[in-house]
This record gives C-alpha cells, structure tokens and sequence, in this order.
C-alpha cells in the first residue's frame, strides 16, 4: 500500500479538515491555483483557517483562494501578495475585509516565504536571510552580521494541510508539475502533515521516469483526479 | 514650455543596452518587462521570473499559449532554447545567492544612498511587496526605472526615502524619462540626460544635489 | 553452556516484521540492510538511502546493474517501481524533516535514555559520520540492530554512553542477537527474548536494569 | 552567449585554479566522482586546497578526491565520510596524513554538509538543525531551542570551484544526472564562484525538456566532455 490513497472525489480529499486548521495552497497567480480542492474545501466549509498562500488576489469569481477569503472562511493569512498590483477595478475579498479589521495578515517577502516554507518542511528550526533588513519586514526580528553581510532571522511554516496542484501523479504519488505551475506546490507538499494534490491524470507506479520526479510520493497523502 | 521627457520605450531601450552578452537578469512588472523587447541582436539575455522560469521567451500568438507557463505577471509566455523550470525554493535561491547579474525594477522613491521603496504608497494602508525585497537585495546590479518625478511633480529621487523601503544601499543606476544617475559611495552622479536636457535641469527635478560625470551626455541608445 | 544467539538474518527478519505496510524506512549498511531481504509479501516498504534514492530495490543480477545506481553503501541497486531520485539536499530534507517513518541503524552503544553511540570506536581516533546523525535524530522511530554485547563480552546496552554519540535520546526498539527491547520514559522494558533464554539470562548482558513487560513472549517471526 | 563555456579538455577546464582555492567536489562514492576533473587537477598541481565533499575514502588507485589528498594538494577536509567503514584493507591518504598532522579536518554530519552547501548556494546565512545537539557535532555551536526542539547553528559553505560530473548539458549550461549520481552535484554547483562540470554529452539548447531540468544553467561555467 502507497501512502497515498486515490480519492474518488474532491469532496473525500478535504473530508476532516477541522476549523482552525493551517491550510498552505500552491499556486502563483489565480490561474494554476488548485481550483478543484480550494472549491471542495469552500463546500466542506472549515471556519477560522490560516491560510499560506502566496496571495488570495482573485476577483471574485475567479477560483483561487479568495474564495475561502470570499466565504469567511479564512482568519489570518501569511503572504506576499495580499492585493492586486492596481487599485482599478472592485476591491476583493481580501482587503475589504482586512480594511474592515476582519482578517489578519503576515506578509512575508516571496523569497522568504517560500524559504520558509521549505524549512518547514526540511526539518531546518530558522535561519537567516538578507531579504529585508532595513526595512518593515526586518522589523522586530533578531538581526545578526554574518561574514559582514546583514541578516534577519526567520522561522519555519508547517501547515495541517497543503492543497497542491500538479499534472500526473503516479500510484505511490510522485508527482510532476506542467511548465510553471509547478512554483510554491514541491515545497509546500514537503511542509504539510497530510498533502493533498489535484491532478489532471494518475498513471501507474513505474510508468514515469524516476529522474523526472519533483515530489517523490512521500510527501503525498491524497489524490484526486481533476475532471477536465 | 516644458521639454519632452523620453517615451516609456526609450527607456526601456536605454536598460535593454546596459545589460551584457549572457547576462541573467530578472524583470519587473509594467516598465521593466518591456526591456525584454530591446534586447539587441548577437546579445543573449536570459530573464529569470520569480515564479521559477529561467529563460522567460516573447509572448505566444493568440491562441498559440504553452499551457501553465506564465510569468510573474500571471502572463503568457514561451520559454527561450535552454530555459528551465524550477520550483520557488530553487527560484529564490538563485534570487538570494546572487546567482543573477541584474534585475530591472520599478521604483516609487530612491534615496541618494541607493536605498529602494517600491512596493507600497503609505497611503494605500495595504500591499504587496512579492519578490521585489528578495530580488532588490540578491540580485548583483539593480537598475531601476522609472519616471523621474511623480505625476504631482513631486521628487522620487530624494535625500531620504519617506515610503517603506524594499531594501537598503542597493540600486546600481536609475532609469528615468529625463536622466541615466549612478550611485556611488559619494552620492549621485548624473551620467546621461534626455536630448536638450540640461544638469540643471535635471537637478531641478531631483533632491539630493547630483554630481555631473565628466562623461556626461545625451542618452544615446 | 552459553546458550544459541539468534543469527544476523533472524535479527533482520524480526525488524522486518515491525515495519508496517506503506513505510518509508531508511536501513543503515551491514546488519540493518538485511532487513530488505525479509518483506513479507503483500507489504509495502520504500527504502530510502541518503544518496538520493527513494524506493532501494533489490541487488541487480550481475551484468544488469542499471549505470550509476548505487545505495548508500556505494553498492549496485535496483529501483523499485515508484521509486526517485532526488539531490542530496532533498534527501536530507526527507530525513531531517521527519518525513521516514523509521530508520534501522547499527549500534556500538544505547543508553537506558535512548542515546544512540554508532559511528566511531574512541580508540580509532578518525571516524566517519555519514548521514547517522541525521537519520537517527530524524527519522520518526529509531530501531537499533547489533550484537547484545561486544565480542569481548562488554555491554553495548548501557546506562550511559561511554563513546561519542550519534544523537541523543532516539532510540525507539533495540533488537539484538538475545532480545527485543523498548526505550520507554521509564526506562528498557524487555518484550521478546531469544528461544531458552530468560529475563534473568537478557539482564546479565545489559547493564540498565530491565522492565520485564507483562506481554513478554520469546521473539517470533 | 551562455555564461558556460565549452572547455576543449580537462586542463583548461581547470585552468587557473590558484594555490589555496576552496575547492568542493561532486559525488558520494568513488565510483560517481568527477575523476576527469579530479585527474586535472591533480595534473595541474593547485596546492594547499580546501576540500569539501563526502569523503576521500578511495584506496590508492581510485580516481576521487583521494587522488588530491594522495597528491599533497590538500590543506583540509570538510566532509562526512574521512576513513572507510572498515579498518581493513591499507590505509588511506587521508588517514596517514591526519594522523600524522599534515592535514585538517571538519567533520560534518552528512545532512548538515548538504545543507550548509544549498545555504551557501541559496543566499543563507545560517540555519539550525537539530541534527549533533548533545553530540560532538554541536560542541562549540551556538545552541538554541525553537518550538521546544533543541538545535545547533550551523554556517553555509561556499566555494571558489565546484568540480562536479553531470550526465548531459546542453550549450547553455542545463544539467541532467544520471541515477544516484545526481547527489551532491546539483548543490555545489550553486554554492561555487566557477562550477566545473564534466559529462558524458552535449546537446543543443532547447533540446532538453524544461521540466527535466536539474541544475540550470546559470549555476554553470565552465564543461567539458567526458572522452568514453
């Protein structure tokens, strides 16, 4: 037995997640975000979840994680990009609610972020970065001059859950990412105690060449296939 | 009668001639992204987006899109002979240990001691600073572009950045629609000026007092 | 008359059994590598070894070794089907961030407190670490396989380690040519012995006192 | 033009190599070790190097890093794996010089070395590990508890040449390994101010799959063929 388990739908692949919990979701921008599970986990409807993401940007209607922002679903957020570039056009989710002292936020660097979240997942307890000294993100953090270069200590993130996205995963949950959708999703799985990937295809163990791996199956608790 | 200030093309033009044969450079949104247009022929660049693609290529035609590639503007894009896909942990990696030559990047203010804001206006309450602190500190030369002055006639090249900062001490030369400006330990140096710009002219425009390079000139491309 | 100690394969077989259907365990070179050889069918443990494979399968046939697929002891492997490879630092991310269910290690010491001594006998005086540090304070439970006592005859379950140790306060189960011991917060409470031997008989090799438990039954398989 | 220069032999891919480089070397065993490269540079004759890689345990006649240390080219030794398992067989280079005092040694546990080479590679300044705390390994290290686990701080390595072996390379650099010989390779090619690589091909650019990748080739500078 694999530790992954095929699930038969989106719906078993989220089923338990309690209110509270530290949910990470992959994906960069709203268009690779792992539509199928953040959908599932809107009807399943866990409250209070700190979510780790890199942005819950989405207009409304769009099928990232401003849809758990959309239906309050979402306490506090750790991101780097909380807001849309531009002021133009309706407000989301989001800052209304951020504006309205509804929702917390820890903004986090990107390149941190994701370090962050790859020591989560590496075992690593902190570890110092360049990234943002001097400037509001070094704020409140232990400094220290290494080899005359300035750092800020930063800590690791886990997650309950991490909701992935990727192409093909294999019966042991390998799994491959298309083109660069694959971003925040290799660590995140690494970061999580139960991960839990949409794909578009499950194909047996064996069939992919073991090179290619990006997440070897490890890291994978459920699957589900995504309906294309 | 005011003069022309250089179109967002030219400047993006100017940066595209900065960069070196086998540079790899990443690139901001709106402004710097255009710099990928300019690149001159026999120069081989290669654009790093942070969303980990080495080698970010020319959009696709219509209809034409390589599925799930994108750049770190959530556009399409192809990937250039010998790019390569990685993950954000090895994107910001190569970001952090100064593995690229230069990024391009937009700017709200820099201070005369290279000090960058460029990802919220304090006004706004609320913003995204993305990769912008990791890229402003990691990457070995940072260019920035952007206009001279803000739409108000207000200075963004100041004394002391009033905005939160993206980093500190690190922006190499900045890019604006009427000047080319190093800077240096001893503070600014105005190397280039739009056509029929004068040093004074430019200083009106900017706090910190600039020092003219012997070399000055008119911005040529 | 000194009573039979089981031999290495049948050490490797009770191990074996403790592992559980859909494991990912970490096996250390010599003794603790046996254990591959006694998977019962129908259960499914992935080994990994530390030079980046993931899914170790069996020793090739000779002439079909698959070019540049080596455990971590630098011998010729198999993959099994699932299997991957990953880079060093992956492969200690897997380990360190607890993500191995277990890892059966070699022993010169345990400590009633679960200290862990493997890597270097004090009068070598220049040891090789390896990835023993890691996996023993990594991985989710620790299983020691060794000899009982030293050829010597010297206790090698301890109440303190007298050589350098490999980590502190890990280990999980010792399995040994005479018994099957856990490390408790209470202290080594002994679950199995060898066909003939008694509680009494185990007690004398082992310096800590043991916890007889009440389940206590001689080793099967 | 790539930043990775097609080098028409081992001896101008090492070329200029100076006296008292730090120097890190690819491969786990003797077997998977860059010996072309190794070869060079013991022909090449850099003196009072420092040496990170796992171990220079080959026994006279194998074409690793012992070929260096055999050749007195070596200062010191930051590894995990110094001296074979097993004290039969003759002596190694490496245990004869450090037993007579002729060359240093930091030993590092092997997770913590690859680790302290992706820091040195990815822009961190340090880390803390749990691994070596209460061990010899942490003695004299910066100790500190997080989330109530207990870790030592450790310091990134860098190096002025990483000698490393890859499978493929395409012009532009882009690295593919072959099997468990990937290893430590991908990391030192990160960490170094010249990456060295020796490999079996080289294909055109855009002849390898993106997605393939391992190593890109902005991490690279300098290949050259393996003759087979």
């Amino acid at each position: 037995m694999a530790r992954a388990i095929l699930c038969a739908s989106a719906a078993e692949a989220v089923a338990g997640i309690p209110d509270g919990s530290v949910i990470m979701v992959g994906g960069f921008a709203a268009r690779d975000a792992p539509s199928l599970l953040v959908g599932a986990l809107v009807d399943q409807g866990a409250r209070d979840l700190t979510l780790i993401c890199n942005g819950p940007t989405g207009r409304p209607g769009m099928k990232d994680t401003s849809m758990l922002v959309h239906n309050r679903q979402v306490r506090k957020v750790v991101c780097s990009f909380p807001v849309p570039s531009t002021t133009s056009g309706p407000m989301t989710d989001f800052e209304a609610q951020y504006r309205a002292g509804e929702i917390q936020l820890e903004l986090a660097p990107q390149g941190t972020l994701a370090e962050r979240i790859r020591a989560g997942g590496a075992g690593i307890g902190g570890f110092y970065t360049p990234t943002g000294v001097g400037t509001p993100f070094g704020e409140g953090k232990e400094q220290r001059t290494i080899d005359g270069v300035d750092y800020v200590l930063e800590y690791p993130l886990v997650a309950d859950y991490a909701l992935i996205r990727a192409q093909t995963a294999d019966s042991m949950g390998n799994l491959l990412y298309r083109m660069s959708s694959r971003n925040f999703n290799p660590i995140m799985a690494m970061a999580a105690k139960t991960t839990i990937v949409e794909v578009a295809e499950v194909v047996a163990a064996g069939s992919l060449n073991p090179e290619h791996i990006v997440t070897p199956g490890l890291f994978v608790h459920r699957i589900v296939v995504r309906p294309e | 009668m005011p003069k022309d200030r250089l179109p967002r093309e030219v400047i993006a033009m100017r940066i595209a001639a900065e960069l070196k044969d086998g540079d790899y450079v990443n690139l901001g949104i709106g402004l710097p992204n255009m710099v990928s247009n300019y690149i001159p022929p026999g120069k081989q660049v290669m654009f790093h987006a942070e969303n980990g693609v080495v080698g970010v290529g020319p959009s696709p035609e219509e209809g034409r899109e390589i599925p799930d590639l994108f750049n770190a503007g959530g556009q399409p894009v192809t990937l250039m002979p010998g790019g390569a896909i990685v993950d954000h942990a090895m994107s910001f990696a190569i970001v952090r240990g100064r593995h690229l030559d230069a990024a391009v990047l937009g700017g709200l203010q820099v201070a005369e001691n290279g000090d960058l804001a460029n990802w919220i206006r304090p006004d706004r309450g609320v913003g995204s600073i993305g990769g912008a602190a990791d890229i402003a500190r990691g990457a070995k030369r940072i260019f920035v572009a952007m206009e001279h002055t803000t739409r108000d006639g207000e200075f963004k090249i100041v004394k002391r950045c009033s905005y939160p900062l993206t980093a500190t001490r690190v922006v190499d030369t900045i890019f604006t629609d009427v000047a080319v400006i190093r800077v240096t330990p001893q503070g600014l140096v105005l190397e280039e000026a739009a056509p029929g710009w004068t040093p004074e002219e430019v200083q009106a425009l900017t706090e910190p007092t600039l020092t003219v390079s012997p070399t000055f000139k008119e911005i040529q491309l």
